[in-house]
């Protein structure tokens, strides 16, 4: 039944830029192997052949000049949906990101418009080393002038990257590989959910509770909301009942959604793929610590990301990642 | 017609190399300062044939080429005094001028325009518009990866596409020589299979031909063309550099070479223009720019919390 | 007299670098305008007259390439201090830093050192609009593998410089261009301050409690210290006594440090001239609150950088930057 | 001599067409694999000239040239397996193979050895002593700014760095004609001031004739050279990579140009090597592997916590 159709996130991605590039022609993507490869992540299996290499371009390996191309393009009109195949490349291209993408709307008083979509892959947990396995969410998140999302699944993978495409401020699209549905990667089942065929869009800036609960509050954002999610599941078990927050956009950031959720559970565990420090985790804690520290009953805690580079060698990698059982132990510890 | 061009060209020129604006380093603009003094032909020498609907991606010396391109005077100047009524508010400053109206943009990031200007000419060559892109940059620049990359890209997907580099000799205290493994940059145009041109001598006219048969080739779906553009700089870096790093001599040599001087000595010379009509173009282009001095100076500090908005459109 | 003797942060680091160059012959500088021109902000002054062009090396605008030759060159034996003219150029040559500089050691196992110093300006305040005014201190201190540190003054930016040299692992040494002592650049005085002609070295991680005070705790880095004694200053004289801590390293962080202040006076405001959201200021405040939140008398508060670019025009910038009276404000505001 | 190398080049090359940990992606060897079938005279032809003082940087398709350059087979199969005893005690993986003893480095990033490999030859000059750096990289990695800067630089500087670009025609599924605007990267060398050599067909004997030349010529303090090598990539980008981007038939004719299989013949045809010398180098070759291997699977891995280990030294 059209109404029980499960996508991955990486078909929910390319049916909503089709859609997209169906309805408006200066819609059009652009990355390495986003052409008839489908992307290496599935994010755009299909338009090469269906819109060809016209508007499904595969580019050179050469970031910074098609990443400051399709500024100059979406400031001139169009709407380019560009892909950084890693996010852990960001190094060779950030400046056209950041300094570039980010800012040209600001510099320009408004008056320049930058409707562009950067989708870029994050995480690891399948051994890729410590060059393709980053989430750098607080990287992009801490930068002004970009907003930052990242769905859990592919309803919101839908949604999200058709407002994306319509916003006409910049985008950065990270989705997680482990939530891809991928065949040849380890892929996480509750990420595969119901997508209506017809478009719609999910609004940035609004977190969403996906799981009710009295006594703590789990934050998290992509692959985190499905080990708190879990996590959730073996607390129950406990006897705690765990609310579950799902960010989904980084910026602008729901601090509001977050601080109810705390203000009635009273605990706070923020879990994050992305290093401990200076990031994600801290900023969270930090929107309910400032706002009114009574809320909490207990000193917050966050499972994240150890702060050293991501080691392949699995037993390493595994100890390192955020996992259920870690947040259960968090919670258990909690003062 | 060509000498229709000239006369554009020498209004321009001349307004540039006079500029008051470009004096001031303290008090009312704050900031680092870079002059263009000595490098007005490489603007209007190119820009000259383009049109408001053509874009231009400059660089952390935008001043010559923004006033080429025909940027509102009086808002640039506001936006260089960091007024309200400047092109962004006083978002920018005198290193981001930004001009929608005349597809002008530009960055302090030292090469950072390349990859724009090879995207808004892909933007009308998907549209099937007409538009050419030029991107400035100095020769020091050319040493940046973007360069590399944007030429590549720009030549591979036949885009039209004009990269002018402006060879001061000098990335501020680093000269070419040190930092350039060829003599002339024209000739990386070879790796990119594209066409590479060298313009000796500051020569505006020289360039206005050469720049001509680059767009017009552009235009007609041929590709991108490189072209170097031998020229000075009179000034510092920025308005308070010391140059102590220049051979001695060089600036009074240079100065000598003033191609403001060099051009009306010229045109006089061939007859094509008279002392007083000299004085008369001097004077009104004295008058525009000082016009937009005064309109920048009476304009209105923007209120200190208009720095939170048009983050996002 | 000598033990007088006052130095500018840029005299300082000039002069730590030159005892080291004089002491190992595997010191060298590498940079745009380090050479004859001696940093554009003097921070190499002197420097290639008395060693020459071959060990205090001007580059091409080459970024990514010479910070990439500096760890092969710290990798084959060699000591480079590099410097990136301005943080806001990150962007350009990322991945050399944070990919490559920052994670050899971790890749080889610890069997490649890369002793080099990565030397780099931050800090606005005069008008120099938003690609040369940024701070960034969040960007580096987030992404493992390098150290961060940032001198408040001139005594700690030559100790800080000689233990930066003398390290095996990659060092950030950002300095503050308004607190350098460049005639030319508006400058903060108490960061000229005694500096001893002998070699000693100023270890990381280790923050300093620059001021006593038993109200609140403030914490700062390169200029939002001098911004917090200047604050302390004007509570003093509300009858508030303000303890004021330097950071100045961000990794290793010391976190005992500012966690014994606020544990003492049970109130903290961190100030920063970084972006607000997703950097430092989120980071010291969790540090607090998940280690114990009982000793916070009241809601932590952060004096930083809103999340915009930073704009060019004078009124405006002051209005974003952080002050001495916006941190008496935070401090009154407090719950 | 050329026989000795001849021989030294086989053993090489044999060994590393044959390696069966180039055949594993599940199970035991998670994550990515890049496979060199096929490249492997890109290696050999360059590093025989090599000695373990000497430095290469390599990419993320780094057996090949690891093998070539002295690596421990045994640490080096232990890392790929991510056991304790790998050359990291696993915290590098397939892209991150790092051997102090023989100056061998990698990077999972486009174009990202280029700059260490001119530092490192920049370090051997300062101290005056002896050292050639070689750069590898593949044809894509060209288009990336990292290349042109490197160059560059290494020009610039006359430093001891050869740059050898591994042309087998793709860049995963991007071909050399769609993202490369020459048809000859070896050409892009004339923009550096640097001589630009091209070998064809995959080569090992040219190759290594032309690299002793600029090897030779690096030594003796005349500065860097980039080598083009046309080759072949027999497998796909990586373990699973279904291909379907390549034209019809371009992998057979690939195969039947194994260099492996055409070396043999011509070293057998020249009267170098004998089907019984041939079978007992192949064996001491599969024999060593197997001993790899064995090794690496015998191996432990490493405590967990490990992981937190040698982020700084
Ligand atoms: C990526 C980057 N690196 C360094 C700088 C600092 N910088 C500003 S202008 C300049 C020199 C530029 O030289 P050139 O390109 O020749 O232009 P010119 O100043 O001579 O006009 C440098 C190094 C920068 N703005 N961006
Ligand atoms: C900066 C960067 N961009 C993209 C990638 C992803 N990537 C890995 S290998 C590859 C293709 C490389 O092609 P080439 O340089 O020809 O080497 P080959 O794989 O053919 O050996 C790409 C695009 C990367 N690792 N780094
Ligand atoms: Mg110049
Ligand atoms: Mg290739």
């Amino acid at each position: 039944m059209e109404n029980e159709r499960k996508l991955t996130i990486a078909r929910a991605m390319a049916e909503a830029t089709a859609q997209e590039m169906r309805r408006d022609n200066s819609v059009f993507v652009m990355g390495e192997d986003i052409g008839q490869l489908g992307g290496v992540y599935g994010n755009t299996r299909g338009l090469w052949k269906e819109f060809g290499p016209e508007r499904v371009r595969d580019t050179p390996i050469s970031e910074t000049a098609f990443i400051g191309a399709a500024v100059g393009a979406a400031q001139d009109g169009m709407r380019p949906v560009v892909e950084l195949m890693f996010v852990d490349f960001f190094g060779v291209c950030m400046d056209a990101i950041y300094n570039l993408m980010a800012k040209n709307i600001y510099f320009s008083g408004g008056k320049f418009k930058v409707p562009m979509v950067l989708m870029t892959s994050v995480g690891g947990g399948y051994s890729d080393g410590g060059q393709h396995s980053q989430c750098l969410y607080g990287t992009f998140a801490h930068l002004p002038g970009m907003k930052v999302i990242c769905p859990s699944n592919a309803y919101d993978a839908k949604g999200m990257m058709i407002e994306a495409i319509r916003d006409d401020s910049p985008v950065v699209y990270m989705y997680h590989k482990g939530l891809q549905g991928m065949g040849w990667l380890g892929t996480e089942s509750g990420a595969t959910v119901h997508t209506p065929s017809e478009d719609y869009t999910v609004p940035f800036g609004k977190a969403k509770v996906v799981r009710e609960g009295g006594d703590v509050t789990l934050v998290g954002i992509g692959m985190s909301v499905h080990d708190s999610l879990k996590a959730a599941e073996k607390l129950e078990s406990q006897g705690v009942s765990a609310e579950v927050v799902d960010l989904r956009s980084l910026v602008p950031l729901d601090r509001d959604t977050v601080f109810n959720s705390v203000a009635k559970t009273g605990r706070l565990i923020v879990v994050d793929e992305d290093y401990k420090s200076f990031g994600l985790t801290g900023e969270i804690i930090t929107t309910i610590a400032e706002r009114d520290i009574s809320v909490l009953k207990a000193s917050p805690q966050r499972v994240a990301y150890p702060d050293i580079p991501i080691p392949f060698s699995r037993p390493m990698e595994r100890f390192a990642l955020p996992n259920p059982d870690k947040i259960v132990a968090a919670y258990n510890e909690m003062n | 017609m060509v000498s229709r061009f000239f006369e554009e060209a020498m209004e321009s020129i001349y307004m540039e190399g006079k500029t008051p604006v470009f004096n001031m380093a303290e008090g009312p603009i704050p900031g680092e300062m870079h002059l263009s003094n000595g490098q007005e032909p490489c603007a209007v020498g190119v820009i000259a044939h383009l049109t408001a609907g053509d874009i231009v991606t400059a660089t952390h010396r935008p001043h010559h080429q923004a006033i080429a391109k025909g940027v509102d005077l009086d808002k640039m100047a506001a936006e260089i005094f960091g007024k309200k009524t400047g092109l962004s508010g006083g978002r920018g400053g005198h290193m981001h001028i930004f001009d929608a109206d005349v597809n002008f943009a530009c960055s302090g990031i030292i090469g950072q325009g390349m990859g724009p200007a090879v995207g808004a000419a892909l933007s009308r060559k998907m549209r099937g518009e007409d538009g050419v892109a030029v991107a400035f940059l100095g020769e020091g620049a050319v040493n940046q990866g973007a360069f590399h990359e944007s030429l590549n890209l720009a030549s591979v997907w036949k885009l039209p596409v004009i990269f002018v580099v402006e060879d001061n000799a000098w990335g501020i205290s680093v000269s070419k020589k040190q930092s350039t493994a060829v003599e002339h940059n024209a000739v990386r145009a070879q790796a990119y299979n594209m066409p590479g041109r060298f313009i000796a001598d500051n020569d505006p006219i020289a360039l206005f031909d050469v720049a001509g048969v680059a767009i017009e080739a552009a235009r007609a779906g041929h590709g991108p063309t490189l072209i170097e553009v031998e020229t000075y700089r009179l000034a510092g870096h920025f308005m308070g550099d010391a140059e102590d790093y220049r051979p001695e001599g060089e600036i009074d040599g240079l100065k000598a070479k003033d191609p403001i001087l060099v051009m009306k000595k010229r045109l006089i010379n061939d007859g094509l223009l008279t002392e007083d009509q000299h004085t008369a173009l001097s004077d009104k282009a004295k008058a525009r720019v000082d016009a937009a001095i005064t309109f920048a100076r009476e304009s209105d500090f923007p209120a200190p919390e208009e720095a939170l908005e048009k983050v996002f459109v």
